[in-house]
């Protein structure tokens, strides 16, 4: 077995990258010299709770946890021994069961990978390896095309925008190329802004060929000849390896002038976004883009007619773009067979949150909000209970366990209350206050308010200022209808898609934990007992005595002599959680009530004389 | 222009090419609330308020929204009117309403539009106060800025650019913390700000106000006596006195704009250091006279100079009548040419 | 002008489409954004220089304060909030004396909450001068800034 | 000016030249912005960075009194480069090759030389000017107030014939009158030399016309000019003298002249709203009423007669100022004078002045009237010169260059040059202003960076200024406005009275004192 050629794949997401994976991959390099084997990196494999990530091919042999100490014993046991090194397998969170195999993982093993084709396959910064698995494959097929037939295609295939809102792509392309104009742009929309959402990020960084491939085609299916990708800034390494993706694709004549001697020109620039939420929305990226504050722009015009510089243009998400070589090389009756019947394709979702396996995934459109919690996300962490999933980031809503059945697709999210949004679902769990989530989203889309029209930015601010006031203990009987009221007049006034979403996390935590409203309103609780207002830590019987929570309580609010049951003293007491966080698990002698507040008469208005 | 016609509100009425529907509205007198719209300039849909119904379709922004042959637009349905109390109701939460002290109270859209939607007081309850305690920039001498009352329509932020084409005002923040200000947040007399009060003029709520009351008895039109350019000037009268001034929208001179100078700069006309008598040097001093005697003086000491002897410096600040007297004066009594005023300085 | 300022002007034509690239690299440079560095663009860009300002204040990436050495950015997206990012960000600021975010009196570090920082699956997270740190605890946190001291001398 | 103020707004492009517009006639300056803002190309040419500058795509910053080289040079780049039009200059102009003759001498290298300006930068906006039609000049006294400055005009003047940008919409030459009615004190023969609309003192026909409709013998002579009257003063020629208005001991170049004039005249009376500096030498002064307190017209820059009210009643015991000069009239025992309104006067004016012919306050009760207007019917002019120039040909005038009378050396170093605050008119009325004074409260000499730290002068700092004429006391604004050598002062503030300091040396033809160029010195004091 000497002679057998191996590759080891080095994850370099960022994730990875923060857990030292470069200096493996160079400690790597250097124990392997002379041997038949090929050290590469690759883009985020999506589990980067697991990182460092190292598979060894072709045995497919996935290494967890990686530490730069455990360099010499792969190199040693597995490469020149053949040993799997059993102590740096995979090991499931939940059934705690060795997996050493990457594709037997149940994390991969439901999921359907298109979008993620080439991520944690190929090294990202090297375009041999992309071209190795058939990228500008799609790209050399649609410049034998007509424009038209590849707007056809893509209509047919059903694909709908994955940037959240599901327009149909092919329309939108279809809007483009037929609007008046000599010169047209392309623009990627890659400010993925949505909190606890990571999907454009890792495929940029994964496989940034494939998202250039797709706004090629696009250009050539429309008439333009300029692209702009537009990247947050938070992202340095996904831009990094964009541009030198784009470099790479000038290089190999996919760029540039007279693309693969079709006559063809295009080019691609990057344009740094400047920390601003809103500017995922289109019209104000594009003003972003023009050097101006990132403020929406009424519609219409909408941006295919009158877009960059006024100039038709077309945007689409990073993941759209992405997807559109594979229609193009597998057709769009391949691509409409995947799905639902209104969704086609996958879906990808940064899993994150209370849940066992965080991490990026991809599936079929229609799987089962229950099927991605549980069969590949392996349920809740801890083996809590499960309270709400929440996607579409601050635009979407939060759905209880009845919801686990939904099917996942952009009309049955949206029905729920929900929405597909770009990606992001975050799991909760008991311990999670619903309304506390309502104030977090609140707080998140009134500081990403652009502030240029009156229902969102000043109607996020008092939604919020309620919504405070309510996990705050300042809550009173009305609020809630007042929430609701507010929440109407702002989707329905608001200019531009936030101000229309941002109620959504109000509006569905109302609907489906009005008890959690009323509960910090009328009985001064908070079920999932987060809220400080509504809580109280008490020492129980079981306390030993250890005085650990004595000599962490910052405000040394403990008393007790040691190895005797300590207490709390109510008055003196922040809240803080220090004692809860450093009893010992086996002991847990500390308990949290909440509810016990006696109801003080609140003064409504002080008339102050003299 | 070609006109056509559409119904608002089952009205039939007659609009021409490129009117907006408020504009076609507004011209037939038909009333929709808005506070960020403003004539002069671009509009820019922020407010909210002027949504309408086009058929059928809800919220579309009239003020941005060109009117279309055929259409049948409503101003008001149910979700129509929620969207914009909401809207209202937030504004006033956010606006110190301190109302009675307002410069603007007389001419305030705020509360204009507050009463077409018939806002009451009841109606606030449970709502929470959100103004803000932001210093007032009382920098310039004539108009002051209160933040807290701005309800950040960009009129002026539009106005500096589109009509004076200066840039001096500007959004700084974003969301909630929106404020509008000059560069760096200065008070506007340590900015570019050329105090023109073309800002304050548009201002719909009394944000940007001037600080001496100005309501006027009557108007007068007439001309500034500044530079050359003439700009047509209508005075605001109280009593004896001009309180106020706005500039002639019709004038081809200067289109409704004036500069600081024209707008504000007519208080030497009341200054305690006006000549009201005539005077006559004697020993040295200046002694108070009666027309009668200040004239008769002067017809006779004129009356021993003639030709070259005697010049006259004529005005550029006075009329034409003025000019034509003065150099008849020279030229047919005095005898002389010699009549100069300072064209050349 | 600034030798610095020209080489940045000079990769640039002075088109309006150029500001936020500008302002990018000037803060890159500058750490911050001067005032009267931003009086230069606007001349430079032919842009008010109120044109300039607004542009700046939007966005949350520039700063108008010189910064500390390090900067500790945590992050407040969905998936730290649920895992307990709030506590974090109490026990940072707490940790350096800040009552919240800021720069230090010593200017060793200024502390900033962005929106995400897209790693999520290791919730919470933070950045210090863009190094990724995940997973944090309150305890985790503390031995992380002493590490920092060190580094720093503090 | 030729065009009307309006047609600014559809100019391809406005070169501004000699005029810190947005501080003299702010309303138009805004109208330029926002021109600019809509598309339109601005050129600057001042030896100062005005605030029009930053609205502007070209600025070129010559040295002072270089006018005619700078025009002369775009005048070459233009016909070297095949971009003057030719038809134009055949059908309607004449003298165009001993035009071309003259500009010989204007080589690239003598008029970057003369300019300190790069050819290149100068052939920019020459192209510029001369192909992105429709091109209109704005010009006001940064031309003018020259040894030159007829040169200066006649070089523009030039320029627009030379690319056929006159007597169409959006084009002309336009100088920016300064004071409100300046334009109707011209053309209402507040001039030596001329009866009411510009008919010649020294044509016969003429001086009969208005002997006859005046009813008294004529003089036949020229009068003398501004300056020449206090120089006659000096020499004991003019002994009495009538000012409506004036305050030359603070507005005339080398004032302190002016002031010795006013104390030396035998007689001096003076018609004023305020007992201004020059009043104060008055034997008997007059209360005028104030612009808003009686009835009568102005003339406008675009050559518009519009109409002025009374707003108020004259205050205390003031009287309109044609009131008054006719009451004189009449002690004397004139007839001719009875006038009772100012529509009496205008009626005469419609009899003797054929440009304003057809100006009744009928007419101008609206919006006003832009002369020629010659007869009732007539609806105004908006631009001169359509298809024809009033004098028949234009005429091409070759120029040499001439430098300013005073130029710099060791004694006094520096270029002192004059303008205009925004804030402030001359003096009288503005500096009565609370506002406008609150916001501009004192002279300030502002000084480049560079001569600055020679002088070790920091903003703020006292300076005094010093000609070969006197010295004034100002404090200083270190400022990149001006170019190293320059400084510049308003005249606004009786504390620092800059035209004490001033050349009074005067352009030949135009008789206009060099306010714009004196070679001076600055000093710092405690």
């Amino acid at each position: 077995m000497e002679d057998k050629k191996r590759t080891i794949l080095i994850c370099r997401g960022t994730g990875c990258e923060s857990a030292k994976s470069p200096q493996i991959q160079a400690a790597l390099e250097e124990k392997v010299q002379g041997l038949n084997v090929e050290v590469k990196f690759t883009g985020c494999h999506g589990m980067c709770q697991q990182g460092p990530i190292v598979v060894v091919e072709p045995e497919d042999i996935f290494y967890a946890h990686v530490k730069l100490r455990d360099v010499p014993k792969i190199v040693e046991s597995h490469i020149k021994n053949d040993e799997v090194v059993e102590r740096l397998v995979y090991e499931d969170p939940t059934t705690k069961e060795k997996i050493p195999t990457y594709h037997d993982i149940p994390f991969y093993k439901r999921q359907k990978r298109l979008v993620l084709r080439n991520c944690g396959q190929i090294d990202p910064e090297n375009i041999d390896d992309a071209l190795a698995r058939d990228s500008y494959a799609g790209l050399g097929e649609a410049l034998k095309m007509e424009p038209v037939e590849i707007v056809a295609e893509v209509k047919k295939s059903g694909l709908r925008g994955r940037g959240g809102g599901g327009f149909p792509t092919g329309l939108k392309w279809e809007f483009t190329q037929k609007a008046a104009g000599d010169v047209k742009y392309v623009l990627c929309n890659a400010d993925e802004g949505d909190p606890g959402a990571f999907m454009d990020r890792s495929v940029l960084e994964g496989d940034p060929h494939a998202v250039l491939e797709g706004m090629i085609i696009a250009g050539f299916a429309i008439s333009a000849k300029q692209g702009y990708i537009y990247c947050r800034a938070e992202y340095p390494l996904a831009i990094k390896r964009l541009q030198i993706a784009i470099e790479q694709a000038r290089e190999h004549g996919y760029l540039g002038k007279d693309i693969l001697g079709s006559g063809f020109d295009f080019d691609i620039e990057i344009f740094h976004g400047a920390g601003a939420f809103v500017c995922g929305e289109e019209t104000a990226l594009i003003t972003s883009i023009e050097g101006n504050r990132g403020m929406p722009r009424n519609r219409p015009p909408y941006p295919a007619n009158e877009g960059l510089y006024g100039k038709p243009t077309l945007l689409n998400n990073v993941k759209t773009y992405a997807n559109i070589p594979l229609i193009i090389t597998n057709g769009s009756g391949w691509f409409a067979d995947i799905g639902t019947e209104n969704s086609k394709g996958t879906a990808v979702f940064a899993l994150t949150g209370k849940i066992a396996n965080s991490g990026l995934i991809e599936v079929p459109m229609g799987v089962t909000l229950r099927e991605i919690i549980y069969d590949i996300g392996g349920g809740i962490l801890d083996s809590k209970e499960f309270k709400a999933v929440q996607t579409g980031g601050p635009s979407g809503g939060c759905l209880p366990e009845s919801f686990l059945d939904t099917p996942v697709d952009y009309d049955s999210l949206i029905e729920a209350g929900s929405m597909m949004g770009s990606g992001g679902m975050v799991v909760m769990d008991e311990d999670t206050c619903m309304v506390d989530v309502a104030r977090y989203f609140l707080d998140f889309t009134e500081k990403e308010s652009c502030g240029k029209c009156v229902p969102c930015r000043i109607g996020t601010k008092q939604m919020l200022t309620i919504l405070e006031d309510i996990v705050e203990g300042r809550g009173k009987p009305g609020d809630i209808d007042r929430l609701e009221e507010l929440a109407h007049g702002i989707k329905i006034g608001s200019l531009c898609g936030l101000g229309q979403t941002a109620p959504n996390p109000v509006l569905t935590t109302i609907r489906y934990f009005r008890d959690e409203y009323e509960a910090h309103i009328y009985d001064n609780a908070c079920p999932a007992k987060q809220c400080k207002e509504f809580i109280s830590y008490h020492i129980v019987d079981s306390c030993i005595g250890c005085g650990l929570c004595r000599r962490n309580c910052p405000v040394d609010a403990i008393t007790g002599e040691q190895k005797e049951l300590h207490h709390i003293d109510q008055e003196l007491c922040i809240q803080c959680g220090e004692c809860y966080e450093v009893c010992p698990p086996k002991v847990f002698s500390i308990e949290i009530h909440t509810g016990e507040k006696s109801t003080e008469p609140e003064p409504v208005l002080q008339v102050v004389t003299g | 222009m070609d006109q056509f016609t559409f119904t608002i509100d089952g009205q039939t009425i007659t609009a021409e090419d490129g009117m907006s529907i408020m504009d076609a509205a507004l011209a037939n007198d038909i009333y929709i609330p808005y506070l960020c719209h403003h004539p002069d300039l671009e509009p820019v849909g922020a407010c909210r308020l002027c949504g309408v119904e086009v058929d059928g379709r809800p919220m579309v922004m009239s003020c941005m929204t060109p009117a279309k042959e055929g259409t049948d637009v409503r101003t008001n349905s149910p979700a129509i009117y929620q969207a914009r109390k909401v809207a209202m109701e937030l504004l006033i939460m956010d606006h110190d309403m301190d109302c009675l002290a307002c410069e603007a109270a007389d001419d305030c859209d705020l509360l204009k539009v507050s009463a077409y939607l018939g806002i009451q007081p009841e109606q606030l309850e449970g709502l929470r106060p959100l103004g803000r305690q932001l210093p007032i920039d009382d920098s310039n001498p004539y108009f002051q800025f209160d933040p807290n009352k701005c309800i950040l329509c960009g009129i002026c932020v539009r106005t500096c650019n589109e009509i004076v084409g200066l840039g001096a005002l500007g959004y700084i923040n974003r969301g909630i913390e929106t404020v509008v200000g000059t560069f760096g947040d200065k008070g506007f007399v340590d900015s570019i700000c050329e105090s023109c009060g073309e800002c304050v003029v548009r201002c719909p709520v009394g944000s940007l106000a001037p600080k001496k009351p100005q309501l006027a008895a009557r108007e007068i039109s007439t001309i500034c006596a500044y530079c050359g350019v003439g700009c047509g000037i209508h005075f605001g009268v109280r009593g004896d006195e001009i309180v106020s001034t706005r500039a002639d929208r019709e004038s081809p001179a200067n289109r409704g704009s004036l500069c600081v100078k024209g707008r504000y700069g007519f208080n030497f006309i009341n200054h305690p250091d006006r000549l009201t008598t005539p005077l006559i040097k004697k020993d040295g001093q200046f002694v108070e006279s009666s027309w009668e005697e200040a004239i008769t003086l002067v017809a006779d000491k004129l009356s021993n100079y003639h030709g070259e002897e005697f010049a006259a410096l004529t005005s550029a600040k006075c009329t034409n009548e003025d000019n034509y007297v003065v150099q008849k004066f020279t030229r047919a009594v005095m005898g002389t040419n010699t009549i100069d005023h300072c064209a050349r300085l | 002008m600034d030798k610095a300022l020209e080489t940045i002007f000079s990769q640039f034509e002075g088109k309006r489409e150029e500001i936020i690239p500008i302002l990018q690299k000037v803060q890159e440079e500058y750490t911050y954004l001067p005032e009267h560095l931003m009086e230069e663009i606007a001349d430079f860009t032919h842009v008010p220089g109120s044109d300039i300002y607004g542009v700046a204040t939007f966005y949350a990436q520039f700063r108008f304060t010189p910064t500390g050495d390090k900067i500790v950015s945590v992050c407040r997206g969905t998936a730290c909030h649920v895992r307990g990012a709030p506590a974090i960000y109490e026990e940072i600021t707490d940790q350096l004396g800040l009552e919240g975010e800021g720069t230090t009196e010593d200017q060793k570090y200024t502390v900033e909450t962005v929106a995400c920082v897209g790693c999520c699956a290791l919730a919470p997270v933070i950045t210090i001068n863009e190094e990724v740190h995940g997973d944090l605890t309150k305890k985790k946190v503390r031995k992380l800034l002493k590490k920092e001291g060190r580094k720093n001398g503090r | 000016m030729t065009n009307s103020i309006a047609e600014i707004d559809d100019a391809g492009t406005i070169f501004v030249i000699g005029s810190n517009t947005t501080s003299a006639h702010p309303v138009i300056g805004q109208r330029m912005r926002r021109a600019a803002r809509n598309g339109a190309t601005i050129i600057v040419a001042n030896p100062k960075e005005i605030d029009l500058v930053r609205s502007a795509s070209y600025f070129i910053q010559h040295k002072p009194g270089s006018d005619v080289a700078l025009l002369m040079g775009m005048a070459r780049y233009i016909i070297e480069n095949d971009l003057h039009d030719k038809e134009f200059i055949a059908e309607r102009c004449e003298n165009f090759e001993a035009f071309e003759e003259s500009l010989a001498p204007f080589t690239p290298e003598f008029v970057e030389e003369i300019t300190g300006v790069s050819w290149e930068e100068i052939g920019q906006v020459a192209r510029i000017y001369a192909t992105n039609q429709p091109a209109s000049i704005f010009y006001a006294m940064g031309i003018t107030q020259h040894t030159h400055g007829t040169d200066n005009v006649m070089a523009t003047a030039n320029l627009a014939m030379l690319t056929g940008s006159v007597g169409k919409p959006s084009t002309g030459v336009n100088p920016l009158r300064g004071q409100n009615n300046v334009q109707g004190a011209c053309d209402l023969g507040g001039l030596p030399n001329v009866y009411p609309g510009y008919q010649k003192v020294e044509d016969p026909a003429m001086k009969e016309k208005f002997e006859k409709a005046w009813g008294r013998e004529l003089s036949g002579k020229n009068g003398l000019t501004h300056t020449e009257i206090f120089d006659a003063i000096h020499d004991g020629t003019v002994k009495a003298l009538y000012m409506v208005g004036e305050n030359p001991a603070l507005t005339e170049a080398d004032a302190k002249h002016a002031q010795k004039a006013l104390d030396k005249v035998d007689f001096l009376v003076s018609q004023e709203i305020f007992l201004s500096e020059s009043a104060e030498y008055a034997d008997v002064v007059f209360p005028a009423a104030s612009f808003a307190e009686k009835e009568g017209t102005f003339t406008n820059t675009e050559r518009r007669v519009q109409r002025v009210r009374r707003v108020i009643p004259p205050r205390g015991n003031s009287k309109p100022d044609w009131w008054i000069v006719t009451q004189i009239a009449q002690a004397m025992g004139e007839k001719g004078f009875g006038y009772e309104t100012p529509d009496d006067v205008m009626d005469e004016i419609n009899a003797v002045t054929p440009i304003y012919g057809g100006i009744t306050y009928e007419r101008v009760e609206e919006i006003g009237l832009q002369w020629p207007c010659p007869d009732a019917d007539h609806p105004g002019t908006k631009y001169l010169h359509k298809g024809e120039f009033a004098r028949g040909k234009g005429h091409f005038v070759p120029l040499v260059y001439k430098p300013s009378a005073e130029i710099t050396d060791e004694e006094y170093p520096l270029i002192l040059t004059t303008d205009r605050s925004l804030y402030h008119f001359h003096s009288t009325m503005t500096r009565r202003d609370y506002g406008l004074e609150a916001l501009d409260s004192e002279e300030l000499v502002k000084i480049h960076p560079t001569d600055a730290e020679t002088l070790g002068v920091e903003s703020g700092d006292w300076v005094e200024v010093s000609s070969r004429r006197g010295t004034v006391k100002a404090r200083a604004q270190v400022t990149e406005i001006c170019q190293p050598g320059l400084c510049s002062m308003t005249f606004h503030f009786f504390e620092s009275p800059t035209n004490e300091i001033t050349n009074p040396a005067l352009d030949p033809i135009a008789k206009i004192p060099e306010t714009k160029v004196a070679a001076v010195r600055v000093k710092k004091v405690s």
